[in-house]
């Protein structure tokens, strides 16, 4: 693969200090959110993320998006470094990289009506002459995601979850994007409605040729929709390759835990592995110099504890991991 | 902790200082000239030129106004609060005479309003949209909504002319006596706590139904708990919070009212002698009258915002 | 003039009898009563004083003033006699104690006098006696009053401010004290740079300086001593005695024991309050609701609360005339007014009777210039601007203004002034004169009338005595206080002739004389003088309104007032 | 049968319109079982949850009896109601986040009930806090005792939930959605930590969720909820073989599969549900039902028996048997 | 239910909307022709509020009084709400200094009573009604701004905010389009209590005799120079008076009532759980 990545994530880390106090902020201590975190996307494939709940899956999303300022590392798209581009200008680039949001509650200005909400992008960015134009475009959106034109005037809360997402995707693919950043944009969703959103999604990226940023909790989805997935633990990649190698083929422990507590939809089915099951809590902060998995790790060694493995490849599929397991 | 009571307080010091020249601008360039003020207001009669420059000259009244502001800061700091043009009393001495008297209502009216507005304000929220929520919630806006004078001078009517209950004006220290003290500042302690009273009211109750609609309440009744005991257990704490900025809030009304209470009900406290101090342009009163307000009022946010820690472990400071 | 020591049992003001009252005085009781302000400096000739009539409880001056208010009513002062223009001699009431027990006598009279004078003790009342020399003793009990000029309002003057009679030993003391500090004030610095110096020979003269200060500062420390200031601790020969006193809140008086003019006259139980109380109330509808609720004995009210207790049964209310004049100024210097056809045209144009029985309950009397009905030197010739506004308009076309006229102006922001501004307001109105009143604080008026920012301004000017003083005041073009900058050169002569003129009746001619001139030129508008309203509880016992309408303040001294069993 | 639930109404006022939440249900759960509810969201599991605690608010309109222990919920009196919450009938709740008080510690919380229904001591019921703590395996429980809760991680502080409801040993727990915001491998060890405690008190449990795989591994009987209604009722391995309902059908044909080709679009269920405040006439799944007859769009469906332990509602399946 | 007090407001105001246009068609009698001779008369026929101190109808006095009364009511809010708002909007989104100078000056105006400067600059300005206004605005903007800070703080924070700044949405349309209306709730029932709080200040600064001036007359102008009178004419102080708190209680109930409309949150209640 000598392509030029669409989109290249060059040892991101993020850091949040943690303020407090309700008039007069005090930081009181700083959270490693993402931590060194590199992949590249390319034209037309969809990158699964996976990652156990607050290892800085939606951080990541942000920062490539240069929605908050990294702490250190750049993100480049299409060969342009993002940071530190001039507002102006990153306005622009901002045309073509759209992110479709985790909650669909949040992420839709309730005081708004659905037409606007799909359209906004076409006003900030001037792209419409007239207001029947406008009009057109908005309602082309809102059937390509089949939502019914007629309601256009309602306001998000007089919607379900499923058509709430529905509207964000819509509102992201307005203006055309190259590149499409989807926070686990199906979590809160059962099932047949994810399964809408999920295809919906397929058919918009064969038509557009878009590239998907894909993150989600549920594995057997990530599966469905991805090309490569990365495997995130405590603001860092562990596992990083392509679909059928990852989950034919999991190499750390903490993967091999996710797949083995997979819960699989028929009830004579039965785990994969139990052992690989996990113990002890997460987020709890681990103040050593080793690998952040050590305590919950089943195969932990003393090495663990004291030196930090980083992300080499595994495989020649370009199957990389962090974790001294593989060494000798 | 330290830390963060020493940065909040050296905020507050900056805001004082803000406070200051806005104070000081705003008491030299009221109009006319203070000394003559007096001389026509006392009615004396014949004075003559000389006298009034005189007076004048006593108050530095002739240098620039920045260096008067430097002088002041300086000399306020110092204690030497200057002199009042009006009386010829120090201006500090006035202060320690009245500051307890108008401390003491202070204290009555905002733990009156506390008093009423508290169970007023938790009742309407557990009552949410029954007649005795609209009923309170009606009587905590008229609380707000009565000018003061005029409730002032109904209650005198009511209970001095015609009940003989209360003395209709004057103030008792309480040194002269307890019970003469408390009928003393017993209807302008109700006023100016009717007005906080209806404001807390208010505040509890929106942010108790704000609390009382969140899932933990529900938790709590899950496990058993009857009606009160959430509210006692569950839900007061973290109502309390937006509560405590609007006590804050009060003691700014409270402080706003004592102004036209003391003047209605004849006490010698420091919100009268602020409007004197207005009306005569004695500026080294309207002054410290409005620096010590601010003082006020500024510490008062800062416990309050101290304390939240306390209230909100979510906000507490990790050491 | 009467002899010394002995009163004049003949005088009308010492009358007491059946005559006047048939009720027996009875000792006993405080008797309360409310001041809008509180009294302020206690030594009269501090600065400020708010309150007059509490200051006459404890203060006494050597004349009074009687029914027309003259001064002839001798009083510490037991008689005078003018030797010559600038010669004055005058004997003193003897036996009289200050409350701290030192006499009244020529010398502390003298001791008073030239302290006033003197300018360190910044005494407001200096420039009354500006045209006094000197106070010569004669012997214990009579003093020759020696003047620069010829005096004609010495008498007056002497039954007002400078005339209330302070213990000199208290003057003495309080002087030395604030002279201490002075003196410890200006070491400071001195003694500072005497240590920083490094030349020998200044600090050699810097350290004979403080050295020099020092001795003095012990002379006046020694003579300072138990010193209490005297504007907080008034000691005059009243019949009360300051007893408390609580800022803003309250004064509290106690009946002088060894009061002389009881004893005088043979009725030791004069006074007969056990002391005063009195409340300091602002507001007026306060005031009222406190003697409704018996928890005042006496008030005087404003007259528009007339109403609220002509009828009711529990209280007594009189009403009677008072030396206050309620009039407009103009603006002389500039502006329409400087016309006399416009201020013609104004001065028809108001109705003063309406405005008497809209604003005032009827209670007042129209004014036809500046002094009072009552007053010695009203003009009865005289007769008030007779309202007529066809004349008004006629007026106003002749000074060019056919169109109408707009004036500025402003008022105090008193209830009663609004409403009296307002009825004007639409008087003026109906000829055309559209008037539009700002309403003001006292202090907030200065601006105005520095910069002649007006062209109406209505005021009131209180306590009508000596005709000097309101004449000079209002109408000498170097008074501060002639706020309508008035520029008549008639009047100012009239006004200097009356102030040297000594002879009673020749000062009489002169001031009728300067009322006409006034009258003639309209020179402002005289509206009308009040009149007052006192409501007192049934039980106060011991005021004769006729009595108090014939004699004045002269009646109010000499008479004291008692509650019917002893007891509020 | 430990709890008997027959014609269970749950009716929402709102501002506008009358929700109907739950609309007529019934089932019943026995000792040590574990009965799951699927259903789309909004299909009214959480209220029917709440309704069997009597959690709803007061303008709700509750129907119907709910026999738990021979006494009925729906009718019993306040103080009794209060008994039984938290010491017979223990819920834990859909969001750790908010289900918390955030102003009071873990340990506060956690021994409530202790101090509610044992009438303990604060020292006793601190200790028992602590064993509870340590049962749902929180490292450092002592020091975790003090903590509030946003000091903890949202696994820990469902696990608290967890803890706190089986403090008191409930014969019946009811989880509402226990670990829709947590990753695959902390869910997987909270139920089965969920499980093991039933298992060992022989309580039963009521689980919510609209993961299929979780209903697979844990539940033994399953109800499918469709817009307030129980559509179908089955024993877990029934269900999952022969589905009846097409939406049930629907459902389980929605889930992606890993081992499925990937190449192939996933097949939801098309149209979106109705709105509760204004339900169609007819069947709530009329307008996307792929085997809708006349029948359907006229009369609701009863629920029916088609064998022991499988019930459906639905005219077609009727027809078609 | 709630709606009830909403529409009793709105009704309240109109009324007095009403009443404020018609002033001149409804009053019965001039409201400035004096009749010095008929001062300070009881309810009759003629009058049937009676009169005041310079003889005037007191009824038409008090119709008249509606509009002066209404608009330093809104005005001032109006205009210190536009601060306000304004710089709330501004502080809360930027952060940072831009916040911490705002937030300082704001503390440093609200630390001086109301009152107070309202007298000062009352007195600066000279007294009347533009005063009365631009005084109690000065005064009353930091109010709002605390409020809509702390609003937007919250606000901001949400996702959608984000969401446009992801599409590229400039900093004001942020502001006006996506905060401003978000926090619209809060600001209406400030604003609510402040018009009414703004009434109560015009009648104690003209209770202080510098309110507004004649021949511009206010309720808290009557309200202060009948209350002198409260024996003889007791309806010249209590009709002004009640006029003013059923004012404030409507703007009140107009303020709860929208408030309830805009949050679909307020209309929980106890014990019931969050809607989804
Ligand atoms: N604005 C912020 N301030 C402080 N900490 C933050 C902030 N945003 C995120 N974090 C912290 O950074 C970490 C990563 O958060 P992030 O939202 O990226 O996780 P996530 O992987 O998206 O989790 P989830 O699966 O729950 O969405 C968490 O510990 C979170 O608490
Ligand atoms: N307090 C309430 N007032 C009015 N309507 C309510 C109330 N609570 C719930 N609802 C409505 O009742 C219906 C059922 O809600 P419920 O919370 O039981 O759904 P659910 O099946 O638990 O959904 P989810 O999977 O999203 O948790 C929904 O339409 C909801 O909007
Ligand atoms: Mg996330
Ligand atoms: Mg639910």
């Amino acid at each position: 693969m000598t392509m030029q990545p669409l989109l290249q994530v060059k040892a991101i880390s993020k850091e949040f200090p943690v303020y407090q106090g309700q008039v007069f902020k005090k930081k009181t201590y700083v959270t490693q959110a993402v931590k060194s975190v590199s992949f590249d996307i390319f034209k037309g494939e969809t990158f699964g993320l996976v990652g156990e709940s607050g290892c800085g899956k939606t951080t990541v999303c942000r920062a490539i998006l240069q929605l908050t300022p990294l702490t250190s590392g750049a993100v480049f798209y299409k060969g342009n470094c993002l940071s530190g581009m001039a507002k102006k200008e990153l306005r622009k680039v901002r045309r073509h990289m759209q992110i479709v949001y985790q909650d669909p509650f949040a992420s839709l200005n309730p005081r708004t009506k659905v037409r606007d909400i799909i359209g906004e992008p076409l006003v900030i960015h001037k792209l419409t002459q007239n207001r029947s134009e406008y009009k057109d475009r908005v309602e082309a959106m809102m059937t390509m995601v089949s939502l019914n034109p007629a309601i256009s005037g309602r306001y998000p809360h007089e919607f379900s979850g499923g058509q709430r997402q529905r509207i964000s995707i819509a509102r992201a693919l307005t203006v055309n994007p190259d590149f499409l950043v989807l926070d686990e944009p199906v979590s809160s969703l059962d099932v047949s409605i994810q399964a809408q959103i999920i295809n919906l999604l397929e058919e918009i990226r064969e038509k557009f040729s878009l590239t998907y940023l894909f993150i989600a909790h549920d594995l057997a989805v990530v599966h469905h929709i991805s090309k490569r997935v990365a495997v995130m633990y405590a603001g860092e990649i562990v596992e990083i390759a392509d679909r059928q190698n990852l989950y034919g083929n999991p190499s750390h422990p903490y993967t091999k835990a996710l797949l083995a507590a997979l819960p699989i939809p028929d009830p004579q089915a039965s785990y994969k592995d139990e052992n690989a099951m996990l113990q002890g809590g997460n987020g709890v902060m681990e103040h050593h110099a080793g690998c952040k998995f050590y305590v919950r790790c089943p195969a932990r060694r003393h090495l663990c504890q004291v030196k930090k493995p980083v992300l080499k490849k595994v495989n020649q599929h370009d199957h990389m991991m962090a974790c001294h397991l593989g060494e000798s | 902790m330290k830390r963060y009571i020493l940065k909040r307080l050296l905020y507050s010091l900056l805001t004082l200082w803000l406070t200051s020249m806005l104070i000081f601008a705003i008491a030299r360039i009221l109009p006319g000239d203070p000394v003559q003020g007096v001389v026509m207001a006392s009615h004396m009669g014949a004075v003559d030129n000389n006298v009034i420059e005189g007076i004048r000259a006593q108050f530095g009244l002739n240098q620039p106004l920045t260096v008067q502001y430097l002088i002041w800061v300086k000399n306020f700091i110092s204690g030497d609060w200057g002199v009042s043009i009006a009386s010829g009393e120090k201006v500090f001495d006035m202060f320690m005479k009245r500051l307890p008297i108008t401390f003491e209502l202070f204290v009555c009216s905002v733990l009156w309003s506390m008093l009423i507005g508290f169970p007023c304000g938790i009742i309407s929220a557990v009552k949410h949209g029954d007649f005795i929520d609209r009923l309170l919630s009606a009587g905590a806006v008229l609380g707000l909504s009565l000018p003061v004078f005029w409730e002032g001078i109904i209650l005198i009517y009511l209970f001095s002319v015609m009940l003989h209950i209360l003395p209709p004006s004057g103030f008792v220290p309480f040194s002269d006596s307890i019970k003469g003290n408390l009928l003393s500042i017993a209807m302008p302690t109700f006023i100016m706590g009717t007005q906080g009273a209806g404001l807390i009211a208010r505040y509890v109750r929106s942010s108790l139904l704000e609390v009382l609609g969140q899932d933990f309440i529900r938790t709590a009744y899950a496990k058993g708990y009857s009606e009160i005991e959430v509210l006692l257990r569950h839900a007061l704490k973290p109502a309390l919070l937006p509560v405590a900025t609007v006590a804050g809030l009060t003691w700014g009304y409270v402080t706003a009212g004592s102004f036209i209470v003391e003047y209605m009900f004849a006490i010698p406290g420091l919100g009268r002698m602020g409007v004197n101090a207005i009306f005569s342009n004695d500026f080294p009163v309207i002054q410290a009258t409005l620096i010590i307000v601010a003082i006020n009022i500024l510490a008062v946010n800062l416990l309050v915002d101290l304390q939240y820690g306390y209230l909100d472990p979510r906000i507490r400071v990790q050491s | 003039s009467s002899a010394s020591g002995a009163p004049a049992a003949k005088q009308d003001y010492m009358e007491w009898g059946d005559k006047y009252c048939t009720d027996k005085p009875v000792r006993g009781g405080y008797f309360r009563i409310a001041s809008p302000y509180y009294i302020g400096a206690m030594n009269p000739n501090h600065f400020p004083v708010m309150d007059w009539v509490t200051m006459s409880y404890m203060y006494e001056k050597l004349i009074v003033l009687d029914g027309n208010y003259k001064p002839t009513i001798p009083w510490l002062a037991e008689s005078w006699e003018y030797i010559n223009e600038t010669t004055v001699i005058m004997k003193l009431r003897k036996n009289v104690l200050f409350h701290d027990g030192s006499p009244f006598n020529a010398k502390s009279l003298k001791y008073q006098m030239e302290w006033i004078l003197d300018d360190e003790n910044a005494a407001w009342t200096k420039s009354w006696l500006e045209p006094l020399k000197e106070v010569e003793l004669v012997d214990e009990y009579s003093v020759k009053w020696h003047f620069k000029r010829p005096w004609g309002a010495f008498l007056g003057t002497m039954a007002s401010v400078p005339g209330f009679m302070i213990s000199a030993q208290a003057l003495e003391k309080d002087a030395a004290q604030k002279k201490s500090e002075r003196i410890t004030h200006e070491l400071i610095p001195l003694r500072r740079k005497a240590r920083a110096e490094k030349d020998n020979d200044k600090v050699e003269q810097l350290q004979k300086k403080i050295t020099n200060l020092e001795e003095q500062l012990k002379k006046f420390q020694a003579l300072a001593q138990n010193a209490k200031p005297l504007d907080t601790n008034p000691i005059g020969t009243g019949p009360y005695m300051l007893e408390a006193a609580s800022t803003d809140n309250y004064i509290t008086l106690k009946r002088n024991p060894d009061w002389w003019f009881g004893k005088s006259i043979g009725k030791p139980e004069m006074p007969y309050f056990e002391g005063i109380k009195v409340a300091v109330i602002p507001d007026p509808s306060v005031r009222l609701a406190n003697l409704k609720a018996g928890e005042l004995d006496s008030i005087v009210l404003n007259p528009v609360q007339y109403r609220q207790v002509k009828d009711d049964a529990s209280l007594s209310v009189v009403t009677f005339p008072v030396n206050f004049l309620v009039y407009n100024i103009f603006n002389h210097a500039k502006g329409p007014c400087a016309d006399i056809k416009v201020r013609m045209a104004i001065s028809h144009a108001i109705d003063r009777e309406a405005l008497v029985m809209g604003t005032q309950q009827g209670l007042g009397r129209v004014a036809s210039c500046m002094y009072p009905d009552d007053h010695w030197a009203h003009n009865p010739n005289l007769k008030p601007v007779e309202y007529n506004p066809e004349l008004s308009k006629k007026l106003l076309a002749e000074a060019g203004y056919s169109n109408g006229l707009t004036l500025k102006g402003f008022t105090v922001n008193t209830p009663e002034a609004q409403a009296f501004a307002k009825a004007q307001m639409a008087m003026l109105e109906k000829v055309g004169i559209t008037w539009k009143p700002t309403f003001l604080s006292i202090t907030g008026m200065i601006e105005p009338f520095k910069k002649l920012d007006f062209d109406l301004f209505c005021s009131m000017y209180p306590w009508i005595q000596e005709p000097d003083q309101i004449a000079t005041l209002l109408y000498d073009p170097k008074s501060p206080f002639n706020n309508g900058r008035s520029n008549n050169s008639k009047a100012i002569e009239l006004i200097k002739t009356g102030r040297e003129t000594t002879k009673e009746d020749d000062r009489r001619k002169v001031y009728l004389e300067l009322e006409k001139t006034l009258a003639d030129h309209f020179e402002d508008v005289w509206l009308f003088w009040p009149t007052a309203v006192l409501a007192s509880s049934k039980k106060v016992k011991g005021f004769n309104l006729e009595m108090y309408k014939n004699l004045g303040e002269s009646y109010s001294f000499s008479h004291p007032l008692w509650f019917a069993d002893g007891r509020p | 049968m430990l709890l008997q639930v027959s014609n269970l109404r749950t009716y929402f006022k709102t501002r506008s319109s009358l929700v109907k939440a739950v609309d007529d249900i019934s089932f019943e759960l026995d000792q040590g079982q574990t009965l799951s509810i699927v259903g789309e969201s909004g299909s009214g599991k959480t209220a029917a949850a709440l309704s069997l605690m009597r959690l709803i608010p007061g303008s709700a309109q509750l129907s119907g009896k709910i026999m738990f222990e021979d006494q009925d919920i729906v009718t019993m009196g306040r103080k009794a109601l209060f008994g039984l919450r938290g010491d017979k009938i223990a819920m834990v709740f859909q969001d750790p986040m908010t289900a918390l008080n955030p102003v009071l510690t873990i340990g506060e919380q956690l021994i409530e009930p202790y101090l509610i229904h044992r009438k303990m001591n604060r020292k006793q019921a601190f200790n028992l806090g602590i064993a509870l703590l340590q049962k749902v395996r929180i490292q450092d429980a002592e020091k975790r005792m003090h903590c509030y809760p946003h000091e903890l991680s949202g696994g820990m502080r469902q696990r608290v939930m967890i803890a706190m409801a089986i403090a008191l040993h409930p014969p019946l727990i009811i989880a509402d959605e226990p670990t829709t915001a947590l990753d695959v491998s902390i869910a997987a060890e909270l139920l089965e930590l969920l499980k093991s405690i039933t298992r060992e008190q022989g309580s039963a449990l009521l689980l919510i969720t609209h993961n299929l795989g979780i209903v697979a591994r844990y539940a033994d009987k399953v109800m499918i909820m469709y817009a307030g209604k129980i559509v179908e009722k089955a024993s877990k391995v029934n269900l999952y073989q022969k589905p009846q309902h097409p939406y049930t059908q629907g459902l389980l044909a929605s889930v992606p599969k890993i081992s499925a080709d990937t190449g192939k679009k996933l097949t939801p269920i098309p149209g979106n549900p109705p709105d509760l405040a204004t339900p169609p006439k007819g069947c709530a799944f009329y307008d996307r039902c792929p085997f809708k007859i006349t029948q359907c769009g006229r009369n609701v469906p009863k629920l029916t028996k088609l064998n022991d332990d499988h019930e459906v509602a639905c005219f077609a399946k009727e027809a078609g048997r | 239910m709630k709606n009830r007090t909403l529409y009793l407001g709105l009704i309240i105001i109109a009324a007095l909307l009403v009443v404020m246009a018609a002033a001149p068609q409804i009053a019965p009698h001039d409201p400035e022709a004096q009749d010095l001779y008929h001062v300070l008369e009881g309810p009759s026929e003629k009058h049937l509020l009676g009169t005041d101190d310079v003889g005037r109808d007191l009824l038409s006095r008090v119709i008249t009084g509606t509009r002066p009364t209404l608009l330093i009511g809104v005005l001032s809010t109006l205009f210190s709400g536009i601060i306000g708002v304004g710089l709330g909007l501004v502080a809360g989104y930027k952060g940072g200094a831009i916040d911490m100078a705002v937030m300082r000056v704001t503390d440093a105006f609200m630390s001086l009573p109301v009152l107070v400067v309202t007298l000062a600059l009352v007195a600066i300005f000279g007294s009347g009604m533009q005063s009365v206004i631009i005084a109690i605005t000065l005064v009353n903007w930091t109010g709002f701004a605390r409020i809509v800070r702390g609003e937007v703080l919250h606000t901001r924070e949400f996702v959608y905010v984000e969401a446009a700044r992801a599409m590229g949405a400039s900093g004001l349309r942020i502001i006006f389009y996506h905060l401003l209306p978000n926090v619209m709730g809060p600001i209406i029932v400030t604003a609510s209590i402040a018009i009414g709080g703004n009434i109560m200040i015009e009648s104690a600064v003209s209770f202080l005799g510098l309110g507004a001036q004649p021949p511009l007359s206010t309720w808290g102008n009557e309200l202060r120079i009948g209350y002198a009178y409260l024996e003889v004419v007791p309806l010249f102080s209590i009709a002004p008076g009640l006029l003013i708190t059923l004012t404030v209680l409507a703007f009140n109930f107009i303020g709860d009532g929208l408030r309830d409309a805009f949050d679909p949150r307020i209309s929980q209640t106890f014990n019931k759980s969050k809607e989804k």
